[in-house]
């Protein structure tokens, strides 16, 4: 069956190149309008897509050139479209597109602007890939242009050395990731002689279950989806990818990137299924990281880094989802997470812009007055992160918690993880708004700060609705030929959990409330009564400084090591030495030209004697025999 | 009694190149009576006609088996072959040596006669089949090198490379000498005939026999001596060094041909039956040869003292080719004794070419930047010192491969190991000529100096050759075999 | 690829090797100050080279001819020697052929025509590509040592007399490491004849004729040391010198002076294609010749290639000097070609015969850039360069495109060879593909301190770093239009050496 | 007969040790002429009167009148004057020794290998020393001899190239 | 009692050596040439001895051509030894070393 979904991708594709090549010799607002309009028409292809699905196609999977082909190693390059790509494709152009509007007023005054939306595009292009790619080497490709467009984004500043580096740390952690996930594919293919999906689909049960192949290979396949999704113990990158401009921080967090490693442990959700230690690793790791980066958030006074925790914490708890086996749940909260991280971040950019670029929350302040819609957005994203009744998040973020502790043994305690977070999650949220948009938002303040423009407060204002309704999409009937029917929940229970979460949400906004809006003495208080604690938390849990001990350090040192010793003296030294020995021998034998006629005579007769001798040992007069 | 002369085979066809020779010897003797002083390059050309001559009566021995004399003497294709190089690198060497006369104020005509009298012992020693003739060969090659060795008769080094010459080169005729009484003594014959007939006949157990195994010996010892292969090449250096340019040029070469062609008859040809007495001696020869030749080159830095242990050490390469004692290993080392005296017969005329050009000296520093003050000089340096180290496509590669090839065929490892070890040491100091001639120039002097026509000619016909035969080495290496398996 | 039949009666072969040379004579009758048209000679005839290659690359035949070998030229060269004149291409030799004469008619564009002794150094360029050439193509075993040799003058005096710094010990080491290995070559090419004239007779050099009788036997060391197979001797005999060409660790310290002191032109051909060399000659020889030996000293070979990325990528990390750097990292990429040719299967050859012309394409392009920076901001220390795309935007951005591909990004090229040679060496031997995947996170580490590390920061001031030229842009399009081609639709290059491949005796064991 | 050698052998041995150890160059030669005469007297032991002729005409008498006449024009004390060096001396005869030793345990008591020929000193006897002899220089060994003539001229050539003083 | 044969070698094995000892330790060159011409004549010895125990004339030959052939590297080496001389150098082998390592 045809597809449009080639065109999907064609269309940032498009973006790109044009942006690319000939962005500089455009006018900006043409090059914003190609770059956010590329997109716009991706979704709206998508759409396309999401109708033929509906109506009746289960999935599409069309083959348009081979990319390798020797032995029975073979690589087609084909799209496979069924719903999980489908939802996926469909937030990333939707939402996606929101932030390139949002991004044409946001770097209107970039001198890089052109060069700003070719990498945009690139982005939205490398994850449709990574989506929408039916085998697992173009997955990867995809995975790794995300990668890159990411460092390319992240380093859009390449004047400021924080963001180089930033960069740099991505790349190389997401280089890591990749390494992993073509380890995983190499074992699939020498188990099953496979990498399309639907053949990888159709013979996973070929391999024990639970057998180690199979869970190394969900294991391999994790390493890249940590690294990509930022969950421990790859996380470190994504704090600093702060260093990018803030619709690059929205799309890598709402849209993209680090819902990736969601995506494709969804993906692989048969492969999982088949390797239940893979699968509650993947529940375990997502568990600790949203605890560990909700801990963290808690102490930052970074925006765009609180932000950036959060996420960190939100796709733990989506990971936690998939790796429970509540897929569904997971992919719920990816769409709902988009809606409102997409939100915040924009709404976060706004923000900064009024305050110069100053991301320090403890400057901010009177933005009810100065940024209405930003306020107010804002604080409708915060209220669905939080997970306040009836906003969308809710509904996604109760799916999983409740899918947690519903489930037998140890995930019970993942769920009591999720709780705990959720908490902490209301508290760090309702601590950032209050501390930067300012308890004292009633009364006035000297500062004349303005309302950004409405081609970047439309786009945040659509994204609010979608965080406030959000909830109500049908995503887990809608996946449920791709996942099955999800567990069934009896009423009372979801009435009792819902209550539970809500009350959870509630303490957080409470203590927050209490320590950063009341009784702000209380928080110093508190802080100081808990320093180590808090520095440990403050300091990320000195994560960044152990990795550059254990593996920076240490692999430059081996580095200089190597050049400054090993090299010179010991290989070269052997090579020189070798050599130099020669030369030794030579003037040693050359000693024997003394010039004078009687020593070249001594060598003649020596030669003679040494003639007599051998003969003498040929007729065996000599202890040593020669010859026959 | 009577004399009868009809048994003997008076065959004076047989001998016409060496004839022709030792003619043109004695015609340049009388015409320098009358050529006047400043014409002796008339003399010059008298010799190349003549060698012509002898080179038009090789050619029509080719292919035959004529043993003459009551066999002290042949005309066979070995013989034939050998006449060939030696002419050809005597009228080479006449052909350059004018100029470099002219310059050292040495332009007599005794230097024609001495070198036709050397060529004449040296052909005579290719064709020789009898020890007397061996003897007489290396005589008359001997001593006309002595006297030309101290052709610059004022020049102390000159004198001091002739003395030296002399005194060594009677030492070791003592001992070849010596060799050749044993060798008489244990076979009753002086001819190679008989003493192959005596060494192969069954009864005679002659790889038990002390006179003659002595005799071999000590025969190998004046054999070596003239092939300036080590132990027995002391002399080589300090009398490539102080004899004239021209000389060292000559007899670098053509010598070292002329002995290499006793060898294989002796060793090849005569004692095939007793392969595996002379074999240990002759590969410890060869190898440390090769040891010492290529190492103490390394130090050199007078190119003429260089070339003379590079000399040395190819001495080993060209003996590793007999020590396989087979038609394939001796036609590698008729096919290396070509190719050597191509290169290195183009190398010390370089040498003798910048000399002439008025650098008396051939400290290497004296090269320095070369290529710069003479192109056409250095590049053809280049390309006989790449092939003196066996670089492709040079002929100098092939001869190395041959050998080897001879030697894996063989299945004789140990020397093969020693001389590919040497051959990269080797690469070493001719390089480094090439490097020094790459050098910058102290001060940026380009000097025009004309070469003249004979001496650029020769220069850039041995540079051609060497590189041509390096792409069709097939001919040679042809004329090699045939001229090989005569005696298999 | 077979688009058409080229016709059969034309020497197609031999005049590729004699096109360059041709050209070299052409040059060498020209006088030397009218530079324009030495250049411009040295440049046509490159050209004509390269469309002559790509007329052999285009009528080239999926798995046709006798062992897969077409355009066979052969011509009686010594006989008595069992020596000839044997030409031919297949799917070992096919691209890299290609690849020749592509990097060569980059490296005479670039020539400067104002350096010193101009044709001279057109004349040598063109000489080093028949040499080059005539590499790929043999098929005697002594023809190809011949040219194997022949290749080495032409280099030596490249560097030698137009290089820097050190040239002329630079020079000298890579000689006197390559003799070495040479020799150990020739040894075993003679050794190689003379077992199989022992075995069936037949006096020849001819790779045809040798590879379909394998050397078998023990060989007695001497004093009772044991016993080693005669294939492992000829097997070490041969790979020595593949192995310092290429080089394999730890045979590589003649790489940096060498690669540091050539001039921009001259490490263009030297680290894209003579290292390609050494790996081709272990493809067409040691796996083709001695199969058993592959088998049995495969795996040592393959944890020095895979040291040799590591080292490689660790040298690279701390290097200043970018010529350094990108020396370093080539020895690094080679040993993942080497991982690849050791791990004796299908994909791990493929991978490393891709990965060959990849590493060709990406090494040349990486000293082009290093080229332009050295010319335009006058230093090549990492130290002194910041902020270049400050005032080159365009050069940042080719140069990003050449950095992924030689880290190995997904999408481009470095990442197919990359990926099929850790899967090929993952069947062989897990822990090797495991070190080389480090390398590949090495490699993200090393190339992008090297290309944030000059192209980004706030530029010193004055900006003063020239943008790209068109003939910059010229030289570098095709280079990186292969990265991108071979990175997304590589798949033309298994339809072409998939059936030579196949036939390998390694692969058959 | 024994004897005879026995004193001829004895006589050779103590002039040879004269020829190395006299230090005045005059007293050497004169011991080379001894020995040369002593071993004329051993050829004609060994029935080689026309050799015996040879060795006292050219040998003996001109030969070593060269040698006399050269010393006598150069500074015959030249020898005593020079600096005494041990070494030369130590090494040479432990070469010497050694070598002779070798040599003389090799050959002592062996007998010659070579098939006898037919030239009995009766045959030769039959037709006269000298006239067999020379027979032979004009049949057999014609060649060699025609060679010897060349090898003169070239000599002779060399040596006044070498030693006359010329003017230009 | 006829003497065997192998005196004679023995004899001339002596005197070689002898010869070989007395180039080895004397420096003046005429005496140095000396010795040259008692080797020449050992070798002589060796081939009369040789000539007469087997019968043949090849050695007799042999020896007259050594004779002859000694005459004549005595005329040239003569002529060598007085152009030293006449370039005023000493008569010592040994201080003759302008060419060396």
């Amino acid at each position: 069956m045809e597809t449009l979904a080639p065109f999907v991708l064609l269309s940032p594709l498009a973006g790109f190149l044009v942006n690319a090549l000939f962005g500089r010799l455009l006018p900006r607002r043409v090059v914003g309008w190609i770059g956010a309009g590329s997109v716009g028409i991706g979704f709206i292809f998508s759409l396309n897509l999401l109708l033929q699905l509906l109506t009746g196609a289960h999935s599409l999977d069309q083959t348009y050139f081979t990319w390798w082909q020797s032995g029975d190693f073979s690589v087609p390059f084909n799209l496979y479209v069924d719903r999980l790509s489908t939802l996926m494709i469909l937030v990333i152009t939707g939402v996606g597109f929101l932030i390139h509007v949002y991004s044409i007023g946001y770097m209107r005054e970039d001198p890089g602007y052109s060069r700003f939306f070719a990498y945009m595009n690139l982005f939205v292009f490398s994850m449709l890939l990574l989506v929408l790619s039916g085998n697992l080497i173009w997955l990867i490709i995809g995975w790794a242009a995300v990668g890159l467009s990411s460092y390319l984004l992240i380093g859009f500043w390449f004047e400021r050395p924080t963001a180089v580096l930033a960069a740099r740390k991505a790349f190389v952690m997401n280089t890591i990731g990749d390494v992993g996930m073509v380890f995983a594919a190499f074992l699939i293919f020498l188990n099953l002689r496979v990498l399309d999906f639907q053949g990888l689909f159709s013979r996973v049960h070929q391999l024990p279950k639970g057998g180690g192949v199979i869970t190394a290979i969900c294991l391999l396949l994790l390493v890249g989806a940590v690294a990509k999704s930022a969950q421990l113990p790859l996380h470190t990158w994504l704090p600093d990818a702060m260093e990018g401009p803030t619709p690059v921080s929205a799309l890598i967090h709402a849209a993209t990137m680090v819902t990736a490693g969601v995506y494709l442990v969804a993906r692989m959700h048969m492969l999982y299924d088949w390797a239940p230690a893979a699968a509650a690793t993947v529940a375990v790791i997502g568990g600790v990281t949203a605890l560990f980066a909700a801990t963290i958030g808690t102490s930052q006074v970074d925006i765009k880094r609180i932000l950036a925790y959060s996420t960190m914490s939100q796709i733990g708890y989506m990971f936690l989802a998939v790796g429970i086996g509540a897929y569904a749940a997971g992919m719920f909260h990816f769409m709902t997470h988009a809606f409102f991280k997409a939100l915040l971040f924009m709404a976060a950019g706004n923000v900064i812009h009024a305050f110069h670029d100053d991301q320090d929350i403890r400057n901010m302040g009177n933005l009810r007055a100065g940024l209405p819609i930003t306020f107010w957005t804002f604080l409708i994203g915060t209220l669905s992160i939080s997970g306040f009744p009836l906003f969308a998040g809710f509904f996604s973020k109760d799916e999983i918690i409740r899918a947690a502790l519903s489930a037998p043994g140890t995930e019970f305690w993942l769920g009591v993880v999720a709780l705990v977070t959720a908490g902490l999650t209301a508290y760090y949220m309702f601590r950032l708004f209050f501390i930067a948009f300012g308890w004292e938002w009633l009364s006035h303040d000297e500062r004349h700060l303005h309302e950004a423009l409405p081609v970047q407060t439309v786009p945040i204002v659509i994204l609010a609705a979608g965080a406030v309704v959000g909830g109500y999409i049908p995503v887990a009937s809608f996946l449920t030929p791709v996942f099955g029917h999800a567990v069934d929940v009896g009423t009372g229970a979801f009435i009792g959990l819902a209550a539970l979460s809500v009350l959870v949400a509630l303490i957080g906004f409470l203590a927050a409330y209490l320590l950063h809006a009341r009784r702000p003495d209380l928080a110093v208080v508190w802080r100081t009564r808990l320093g180590p604690i808090h520095a440990l938390v403050e300091h990320k849990y000195y994560i960044d400084e152990l990795y550059d001990r254990l593996f920076v350090r240490p692999g430059v040192a081996l580095a200089r090591f190597l050049n400054d010793i090993v090299e010179p003296r010991v290989i070269d030294g052997a090579v020189n030495g070798v050599a130099n020995f020669f030369l030794l021998e030579a003037r040693e034998f050359r000693l024997i030209q003394t010039g004078r006629v009687s020593s070249y005579a001594l060598w003649t007769l020596g030669g003679a004697i040494g003639v007599v001798v051998v003969v003498a040992a040929f007729l065996g007069y000599l202890p040593v025999r020669l010859g026959g | 009694m009577t004399i009868n002369l009809s048994g003997i085979g008076i065959d004076y066809g047989a001998i016409l190149p060496e004839l022709v020779v030792a003619g043109t010897a004695i015609v340049v003797l009388f015409l320098e009576l009358f050529v006047p002083p400043d014409r002796r390059r008339w003399l010059a050309a008298v010799t190349v006609v003549g060698l012509l001559g002898a080179l038009v009566a090789t050619i029509s021995l080719w292919g035959q088996n004529r043993s003459a004399f009551g066999d002290t003497v042949i005309a066979d294709s070995l013989a034939a072959f050998f006449n060939v190089l030696l002419i050809l690198i005597t009228i080479a060497t006449v052909a350059i040596s004018p100029r470099y006369l002219e310059a050292l104020d040495l332009d007599y005509g005794e230097y024609y006669i001495l070198i036709l009298g050397a060529t004449a012992g040296m052909m005579l020693l290719a064709a020789a089949t009898s020890l007397m003739t061996i003897f007489l060969g290396i005589e008359l090659l001997s001593i006309s090198l002595y006297v030309l060795s101290g052709f610059a008769r004022t020049a102390l080094r000159s004198q001091e490379s002739a003395l030296k010459y002399l005194l060594l080169g009677g030492f070791a005729t003592g001992f070849l000498l010596y060799g050749m009484a044993l060798i008489y003594g244990a076979t009753g014959s002086t001819t190679l005939r008989g003493i192959a007939a005596f060494t192969t006949a069954a009864s005679s157990n002659a790889g038990g026999n002390v006179l003659l195994l002595l005799g071999i010996g000590f025969l190998s010892v004046g054999l070596a001596f003239k092939a300036s292969a080590a132990p027995f090449h002391m002399w080589t250096p300090d009398v490539y060094e102080g004899a004239p340019s021209i000389v060292t040029t000559f007899m670098s070469v053509a010598t070292k041909s002329a002995a290499f062609a006793a060898i294989g008859r002796v060793f090849i040809a005569t004692f095939p039956s007793i392969s595996s007495r002379w074999y240990f001696p002759l590969a410890l020869i060869a190898i440390f040869s090769l040891f010492i030749g290529n190492l103490v080159a390394i130090t050199q830095d007078n190119l003429k003292r260089m070339l003379a242990y590079s000399g040395i050490a190819q001495a080993g390469y060209i003996l590793l080719g007999v020590l396989p004692g087979t038609a394939q290993g001796f036609s590698a080392t008729l096919f290396y004794v070509a190719a050597y005296s191509l290169m290195n017969f183009g190398a010390f005329a370089v040498v003798t070419a910048v000399a002439a050009g008025g650098e008396q000296t051939a400290e290497l520093s004296h090269w320095r930047g070369l290529f710069y003050r003479r192109p056409f000089l250095a590049t053809v340096m280049t390309i006989f010192m790449l092939s003196l180290a066996g670089i492709p496509p040079t002929v100098g590669f092939f001869a190395k491969l041959f050998v080897f090839q001879a030697l894996v065929s063989a299945q004789i490892w140990a020397p093969l190991i020693v001389a590919v070890i040497m051959t990269i040491v080797s690469f070493y100091y001719y390089l480094r000529v090439v490097v020094i001639m790459l050098a910058a120039p102290d001060e940026a002097v380009v000097e025009k100096r004309r070469l003249g026509i004979p001496t650029s000619t020769v220069l850039g016909a041995a540079a051609l050759a060497t590189l041509v035969l390096g792409i069709f080495p097939a001919v040679v290496l042809d004329w090699a075999t045939r001229a090989a398996s005569l005696h298999f | 690829m077979s688009w058409y039949t080229l016709p059969g009666s034309v020497p197609w072969l031999t005049l590729s090797l004699v096109i360059p040379l041709a050209g070299a004579l052409l040059v060498a009758l020209t006088p030397g100050e009218v530079r324009r048209v030495v250049k411009q000679l040295g440049v046509l005839s490159a050209v004509i080279t390269l469309v002559l290659v790509l007329a052999i690359i285009g009528g080239f035949q999926h798995g046709v001819g006798n062992l897969h070998l077409q355009f066979e030229e052969t011509l009686r060269w010594i006989p008595s020697a069992g020596i000839s004149y044997h030409l031919g291409v297949d799917g070992l030799s096919l691209f890299l052929l290609g690849l020749n004469a592509l990097l060569f008619l980059i490296a005479i564009v670039i020539v400067d025509p104002l350096i010193p002794r101009l044709k001279q150094f057109i004349l040598l360029l063109l000489i080093l590509e028949a040499a080059t050439a005539g590499i790929l193509l043999s098929l005697d075993l002594v023809l190809f040592y011949v040219f194997w040799e022949a290749m080495l003058v032409p280099l030596y005096f490249l560097i030698g007399v137009w290089g820097e710094g050190q040239r002329v010990y630079a020079a000298f080491k890579f000689l006197i490491y390559t003799v070495i290995g040479s020799f150990a070559m020739l040894v075993a090419i003679l050794a190689v004849t003379a077992i199989n004239f022992s075995q069936t007779g037949q006096l020849s050099f001819d790779w045809t004729v040798l590879v379909q009788h394998p050397a078998a036997g023990i060989w007695h060391l001497p004093a009772g040391l044991g016993t080693i197979g005669i294939q492992q001797l000829l097997f070490i005999g041969f790979g020595l010198a593949f192995a310092i060409k290429m080089p394999i660790f730890p045979l590589h310290t003649w790489l940096p002076p060498a690669y540091t002191s050539s001039p921009i032109p001259v490490v263009i051909v030297f680290a894209g294609l003579v290292s390609k060399l050494g790996a081709y000659g272990f493809l067409r020889f040691n796996l083709a010749l001695f199969p058993d030996a592959a088998h049995s000293l495969g795996g040592l070979l393959a944890v020095l290639a895979t040291i040799g990325i590591l080292y490689g990528a660790f040298m690279a990390l701390v290097q200043t000097d970018l010529k350094r750097l990108v020396a370093y990292a080539s020895m690094s990429h080679l040993g993942f070609i080497g991982l690849g040719i050791f791990a004796g299967n299908l994909l791990g050859i493929e991978g490393a015969l891709i990965q060959m012309i990849n590493h060709g394409v990406i090494i040349a392009a990486l000293f082009l850039i290093v080229g332009m920076i050295e010319r335009r901001a006058g230093t090549r220390d990492r130290g002194e360069l910041r902020g270049l795309a400050a005032t080159a935007p365009l050069f940042a951005a080719l140069f990003l495109v050449v950095s992924l591909a030689a880290l190995g990004l997904p999408g481009l090229n470095g990442f197919v060879g990359e990926f099929l040679i850790m899967l090929g060496a993952w069947a062989s031997f897990i822990p090797m593909a495991v070190g080389a995947g480090i390398g590949v996170i090495l490699a993200a580490w090393y190339v992008l301190r090297f290309y944030q590390g000059t192209t980004q920061e706030v530029p010193p001031q004055p900006a003063t770093f020239g943008e790209l030229r068109t003939a910059d842009v010229g030289v570098l399009a095709p280079l990186l239009a292969l990265m991108v081609l071979i990175g997304v639709t590589p798949a033309f290059f298994p339809a072409a050496v998939d059936a030579t491949v196949k036939a390998l005796p390694v692969l058959l064991r | 007969m024994v004897v005879g050698f026995a004193i001829v052998a004895a006589w050779e041995i103590v002039t040879a040790a004269g020829v190395v150890a006299f230090r005045k160059p005059i007293y050497n030669a004169l011991s080379l002429v001894a020995n040369m005469l002593g071993l004329a007297v051993l050829f004609l032991m060994l029935n080689a009167q026309f050799l015996f002729a040879a060795q006292v005409i050219v040998y003996a008498g001109a030969v070593m009148v060269l040698f006399v006449f050269i010393i006598a024009l150069m500074n015959p004390e030249s020898d005593v004057a020079l600096p005494r060096r041990g070494s030369e001396w130590i090494y040479g005869a432990v070469f010497g020794v050694i070598f002779a030793a070798l040599l003389v345990s090799l050959l002592f008591n062996r007998g010659l290998t070579g098939r006898p020929g037919t030239l009995t000193p009766e045959a030769i006897a039959a037709v006269g020393n000298v006239q067999t002899v020379g027979i032979a220089l004009y049949t057999k060994f014609l060649f060699p001899v025609e060679v010897t003539s060349l090898l003169l001229l070239i000599a002779a050539v060399g040596a006044v190239y070498l030693a006359m003083r010329r003017i230009r | 009692m006829p003497v065997p044969a192998y005196s004679f070698l023995l004899l001339s094995g002596v005197l070689f050596t002898m010869g070989a000892v007395g180039f080895l330790v004397r420096r003046n060159p005429l005496v140095v040439f000396m010795c040259i011409e008692l080797m020449l004549n050992a070798v002589n010895l060796a081939f009369v001895a040789i000539s007469r125990y087997l019968n043949s004339l090849d050695g007799v030959i042999f020896a007259f051509l050594v004779i002859t052939v000694a005459a004549a590297e005595v005329v040239v080496g003569i002529a060598i030894i007085v152009q030293v001389y006449r370039a005023g150098r000493p008569m010592d082998v040994d201080d003759l070393d302008l060419m060396k390592e």
